[in-house]
């Protein structure tokens, strides 16, 4: 079962994927990157992680892609329609991507086989007592205090600057 | 293609990847808030209006050309339905332009039963404009509230003329129907009920924040403005320029009554809205005091049976609800008139409509249509 | 022949399943209800009667209703993209019944408990808006164009402020799981609301944004932008939408049901003196009943009146059974959390039809110039108190 | 506005007690057409109608044709000939009347013009018919009145 969904959940976050990548109209590419997003969720959710599914959907399908869309929604989709997607090197990046790929198939078919499962299973049963959000919020507020407050400094900034460059007068 | 939609549409090679600035839409004919068959079409940057223009005539009847071609007793129904919303008024101000050029003055009770009946059709136009109004804001129950009582003045039009919309309810020279039993009765009560009434709808709406917000400061106009466009009537009253037909140049017997003439200061939605809730009070002060004062005697003039007035022309303007109504009527001693015109308060307030709605947003739109209280049959003709 | 043992082994397994079947199957039908309760609702407090012709007091018109939606011509215009035109719809009901999963009707009726019940609601309708969003751009018309962007701002600005007031209940709660959040309401005996009156208040506003009622029914302003999103939709897909949006409203009342009025609590459900209580929902059934047989006399045609008789009598029997003490215990947590969002969806219907609407960029002022920030004050200030608890309590 | 109306959103709750008053069934002003027909009043002008004279059962109308020419829409044709049934007298007798309802205004001057009172806008208002050939009635249907089908539940 658990298998199933876990390979369930990769395909359907490949064909989105790609399917994002080739699409003409840009918010048909938007609905493909969902779909993405939403396989992820899916597959924190097979992990037990609930909390970080929950954030995964509201933060990038519900918050980012809501405003890539109302962006995108504005273009003129007819002009975008008659352009050519994939530059002039399209050729070579596929003859890299399949290099990639049989790189990856004699790894997997010649190396000493996957790594070992973690040891830190051991400590989930007394971390699923104290439920996802309790860890995670340990996690982020303990350990990693001063990333989690540089980044959303950095944040900040980002949008300062995003808020300068737009307006012409504030 | 119209005129407009040359004007408005984006240059070809205007368009290009990311052009997102310019939206072109047709706001009507078919638009729920356009009041009727208006078609407005605006130019957006996102939702602001950068330019707008009106395309009427959707409803045209070639009343004005109908006019020639009919007697003059003829013509009077056609006048109900220019502004249907006050038939009334029209038949007045048709009738007494009519009885101007042939110097005839209606009796005094005749005189007096009009009064009554046009500032009755003065609540019922501005219930009607209220109503609408605040539906467009998005308010959605006044609608039915004003016309419960807008009803009652109806049930009053028809049990005086027979009809309740285009009563026809004037002829030339006087009246056709003399008051049925009751009249002064069911006025002086629909009189007192409606005070209160007006009251409740302020609750509902003068005191709201979010009225307020959506009102003030909204479609301002000022009086340079106005009289630069010709605008007339609560518009031209909201912002602040105390005109009106029945105490600048009185017809009829109004100067028999006492009344004041509510103005605004700043122009804006909020002010018109306002002074047409005052108006209706005065209204039914006005229609108070008629009653009590009504006088006995006939009430139809003397006037041949075959009207043909001298040959001249004439210009008769009264205050309707929505501002000067004028017939220019020329008589060439025919039965028919040689040619009428009409001066619709609708369409000269409509033209000011681009400069009050510049720079607001689509929602000021209809905020601002509404309030100029237009009827698009009066505006096509 | 399997055990009781096993039977009752089974049924525990299958409750969920059922539960959500359940939920599906009536759920349109129940949702059609809810736009008839809105409709006199709406009537009444407009001078008028509603619906009156389909069954008796026009208690057969969502049925009817539903009947010429669903055999109504499907038409998609020219131009649209008609995949995304055709899917569009389903986002946000499919989104809208996954969050009743996680809705606790009572302790024992509910589908799934999620230790991140709270988080995965919002989770669901932020897809919600995906719907209207896509829906109005495939329309391919300016109007739905509009529709759209206003919902997408609209959405954003709000969903923020409603985090704000969910977080700062949850906090007092100590949980996100949705039952728990009510077990602690009992534990402590009093409802959320009075410990976050503000955060109740901001939850409302932004709930009814959110959902997109009036007075802030922006992306479908029917007096501005036609029939937002919606203008170029008709039939089935239209109803989709609809059943979308009171399946949202449902949710939302819920939500605020469970996290600040005690879920499927009875009022004061610790004051042994209340507990004459419990016969409420038994004498409320009997009054509606009542009421029943009382209009049924009323009706103007003898099957109009037989149907409202049988109807009256139905309820009353009902109510009755509701009063058999061993029935009451499992009963009256469904009762009453259902009773609770009635009110708060009549509350929405009520602010509806008294208000004009906010215009879109006033609209966008309350919610990023007051909802936000009264919000995280009364975020700062619930920390403050419950750490100045925490440290009174652990000093003692 | 003060700042406690503001505050405790005074306006809005007086504005929601106005709504919430309302919800009395006392107040439901809406008739319910088809089930109960609306009185109207005495002078309405609804449906016209070719009186004759209750007496001898013979019309009232005596070709005059002034309604023809006082309606603004010359929408009735009075139809006659000279000379009684006996084809004797001198008197102009009707033949056939007709009346284009799709066209009526209802504005009455028909029935002003009328010198015998045999033409009348009467109390009727269902007026609906299929074709449009149904709406221009003649002497049989003025004289009759117009039939609705009566609502049944």
């Amino acid at each position: 079962m658990d298998q199933f969904f876990f390979y369930m959940f990769s395909a359907v976050i490949l064909v989105m994927a790609l399917l994002c990548v080739t699409a003409k109209n840009a918010v048909h590419s938007a609905i493909f990157l969902i779909g993405t997003l939403l396989g992820v969720a899916g597959l924190y959710l097979h992990l037990g992680a609930e909390f970080l599914a929950g954030v995964q959907v509201i933060l990038y399908v519900g918050g980012i892609m809501v405003l890539f869309l109302f962006v995108i929604m504005l273009v003129n989709i007819d002009q975008t329609l008659k352009e050519a997607i994939f530059s002039g090197q399209w050729k070579l990046g596929l003859i890299g991507v399949a290099l990639l790929g049989v790189e990856l198939v004699w790894f997997v078919a010649k190396g000493t086989g996957l790594p070992e499962k973690p040891e830190t299973h051991a400590a989930a049963p007394a971390a699923a007592q104290l439920g996802n959000v309790q860890q995670v919020g340990d996690v982020l507020f303990q350990s990693y205090l001063l990333p989690f407050e540089i980044a959303s400094i950095l944040l900040l900034v980002a949008m300062v600057g995003a808020v300068v460059m737009a307006k012409k007068r504030i | 293609m119209t005129e407009a939609e040359t004007v408005y549409r984006p240059h070809p090679e205007d368009h290009t990847f990311l052009d997102s600035n310019e939206i072109v839409i047709n706001m009507g004919p078919q638009h729920p808030s356009t009041h009727g068959v208006l078609r407005v079409v605006l130019r957006l940057d996102g939702e602001k209006i950068i330019g707008s223009e009106c395309v009427i005539g959707y409803l045209h009847r070639g009343v004005e050309k109908i006019a020639e071609n009919r007697t003059y007793v003829q013509f009077n129904p056609y006048v109900d339905r220019m502004d249907y919303a006050a038939a009334v008024s029209n038949s007045l101000g048709y009738c007494e332009a009519i009885e101007k050029i042939m110097s005839v003055v209606a009796p005094p009770r005749a005189q007096y039963v009009r009064v009554i009946l046009t500032e009755l059709n003065r609540i019922a136009s501005h219930l009607l404009w209220l109503g609408t109004h605040a539906l467009d804001i998005g308010a959605l129950t006044p609608l039915f509230y004003c016309f419960r009582e807008r009803e009652e003045i109806l049930k009053i039009f028809e049990n005086y003329c027979g009809a309740r919309l285009t009563t026809h309810s004037f002829r030339i020279g006087g009246l056709q129907y003399e008051t049925y039993d009751g009249f002064e009765k069911q006025v002086n009560v629909f009189c007192d009920d409606f005070l209160h009434k007006v009251d409740e709808y302020e609750t509902l709406l003068t005191g709201n924040r979010i009225w307020l917000q959506r009102t003030k400061g909204i479609g301002v106009i000022s009086a340079e403005d106005c009289i630069q466009y010709g605008v007339t009537g609560p518009v031209l009253r909201g912002s602040g320029v105390k005109w009106d037909i029945r105490k600048a140049m009185p017809y009829c017997c109004y100067p028999d009554f006492e009344f004041d003439i509510p103005t605004g200061q700043n122009g804006d939605t909020f002010d018109r809205y306002i002074v047409r809730m005052e108006e209706m009070r005065q209204a039914v002060r006005i229609i108070k005091q008629a009653v009590a004062k009504i006088p006995d005697g006939p009430i139809m003039a003397k006037i041949p049976k075959v009207i043909k007035p001298p040959v001249g022309e004439i210009y008769h303007s009264i205050e309707a609800p929505k501002g000067e109504l004028g017939y220019l009527v020329v008589s060439d001693n025919s039965t028919q008139p040689y040619r009428v015109r009409v001066r619709p308060p609708s369409f000269v307030n409509l033209s000011a409509l681009d400069i009050m709605i510049r720079g607001h947003l689509v929602a000021d739109v209809v905020a601002v249509i509404g309030t100029i209280d237009i009827v698009l049959g009066e505006v096509d003709r | 022949m399997p055990s009781t043992a096993q039977i009752l082994d089974w049924l525990t397994i299958a409750k969920p399943y059922i539960i959500m079947g359940l939920v599906v199957a009536v759920w349109p039908l129940v949702s059609g209800y809810i736009v008839l309760m809105e409709r006199k609702v709406m009537a009444d407090m407009q001078v008028r009667l509603g619906p009156m012709r389909v069954g008796p007091h026009g208690l057969l018109q969502p049925i009817a209703d539903a009947l010429k939606l669903l055999i109504k011509e499907d038409i998609i215009p020219a131009r649209v993209d008609k995949w995304v035109f055709w899917f569009a719809p389903v986002i946000p009901v499919l989104t809208a019944l996954t969050a009743f999963a996680v809705l606790p009707f009572s302790q024992r009726y509910f589908v799934a408990e999620l230790n991140v019940g709270v988080i995965f609601i919002l989770a669901m309708t932020s897809i919600g808006v995906l719907g209207i969003m896509l829906g109005g751009w495939a329309s391919n018309s300016s109007y739905p164009l509009l529709g759209a962007l206003r919902s997408t701002a609209q959405l954003v600005s709000y969903e923020v402020a409603m985090g704000f007031a969910v977080v700062a209940a949850v906090m007092v709660a100590g949980s996100l799981d949705m039952v728990n959040i009510v077990k602690h309401q009992q534990a402590s005996g009093v409802w959320f609301i009075f410990y976050q009156p503000i955060g109740f208040f901001i939850y409302l506003v932004a709930a009814m944004a959110e959902t997109n009622r009036a007075p802030f029914d922006m992306p479908e302003a029917e007096s501005e932008l036609v029939a937002g999103f919606m203008t170029e939709y008709s039939g089935f897909r239209w109803a989709l939408y609809f059943l979308a949006e009171y399946s949202n409203i449902f949710v939302v009342c819920s939500i605020a049901t469970t996290l600040f009025f005690g879920g499927w609590l009875r009022p004061f459900p610790n004051v042994a003196w209340l507990n004459f209580l419990d016969w409420a929902p038994a004498v409320m059934l009997v009054g509606v009943g009542a009421g029943c047989l009382y209009l049924a006399g009323k009706q103007l045609s003898a099957a109009n009146k037989i149907g409202m008789g049988v109807l009256g009598a139905a309820i009353i029997a009902v109510g009755l059974a509701f009063g058999v003490p061993m029935v009451i215990d499992y009963v009256s947590g469904p009762f009453w959390f259902l009773f609770k969002v009635a009110v708060m969806i009549y509350m929405f219907m009520w602010a509806r039809f008294t208000f004009p609407r906010y215009r879109y960029d006033q609209l966008m002022q309350l919610g990023w110039k007051w909802m936000i920030p009264l919000g995280m004050a009364n975020l700062l200030v619930t920390g403050v108190l419950i750490l100045v608890k925490m440290q009174y309590w652990s000093a003692k | 506005m003060s700042l406690f109306r503001k505050l405790f959103l005074v306006d809005l709750i007086e504005g929601m007690k106005v709504t919430f008053g309302y919800q009395n069934p006392k107040y439901i002003y809406t008739e319910q057409y088809p089930k109960e027909r609306p009185p109207v009043s005495e002078r309405y002008r609804g449906a016209p109608r070719l009186n004759i004279n209750p007496e001898n059962g013979e019309t009232l109308c005596i070709a005059c044709d002034l309604c023809a020419l006082a309606c603004p829409e010359n929408l009735i044709v009075v139809g006659w000939q000279r000379g009684g049934p006996d084809g004797k007298t001198g008197k102009k007798t009707l033949t056939n009347f007709t009346y284009d309802i799709s066209r009526c205004m209802f504005c009455g001057l028909c029935e002003d013009a009328c010198p015998t009172d045999a033409l009348e806008l009467t109390q009727d208002f269902e007026m609906a018919n299929y074709s449009r050939e149904g709406a221009i009635w003649d002497r049989q249907a003025l004289e009759e009145g117009p039939r609705p089908t009566q609502y049944k539940e």
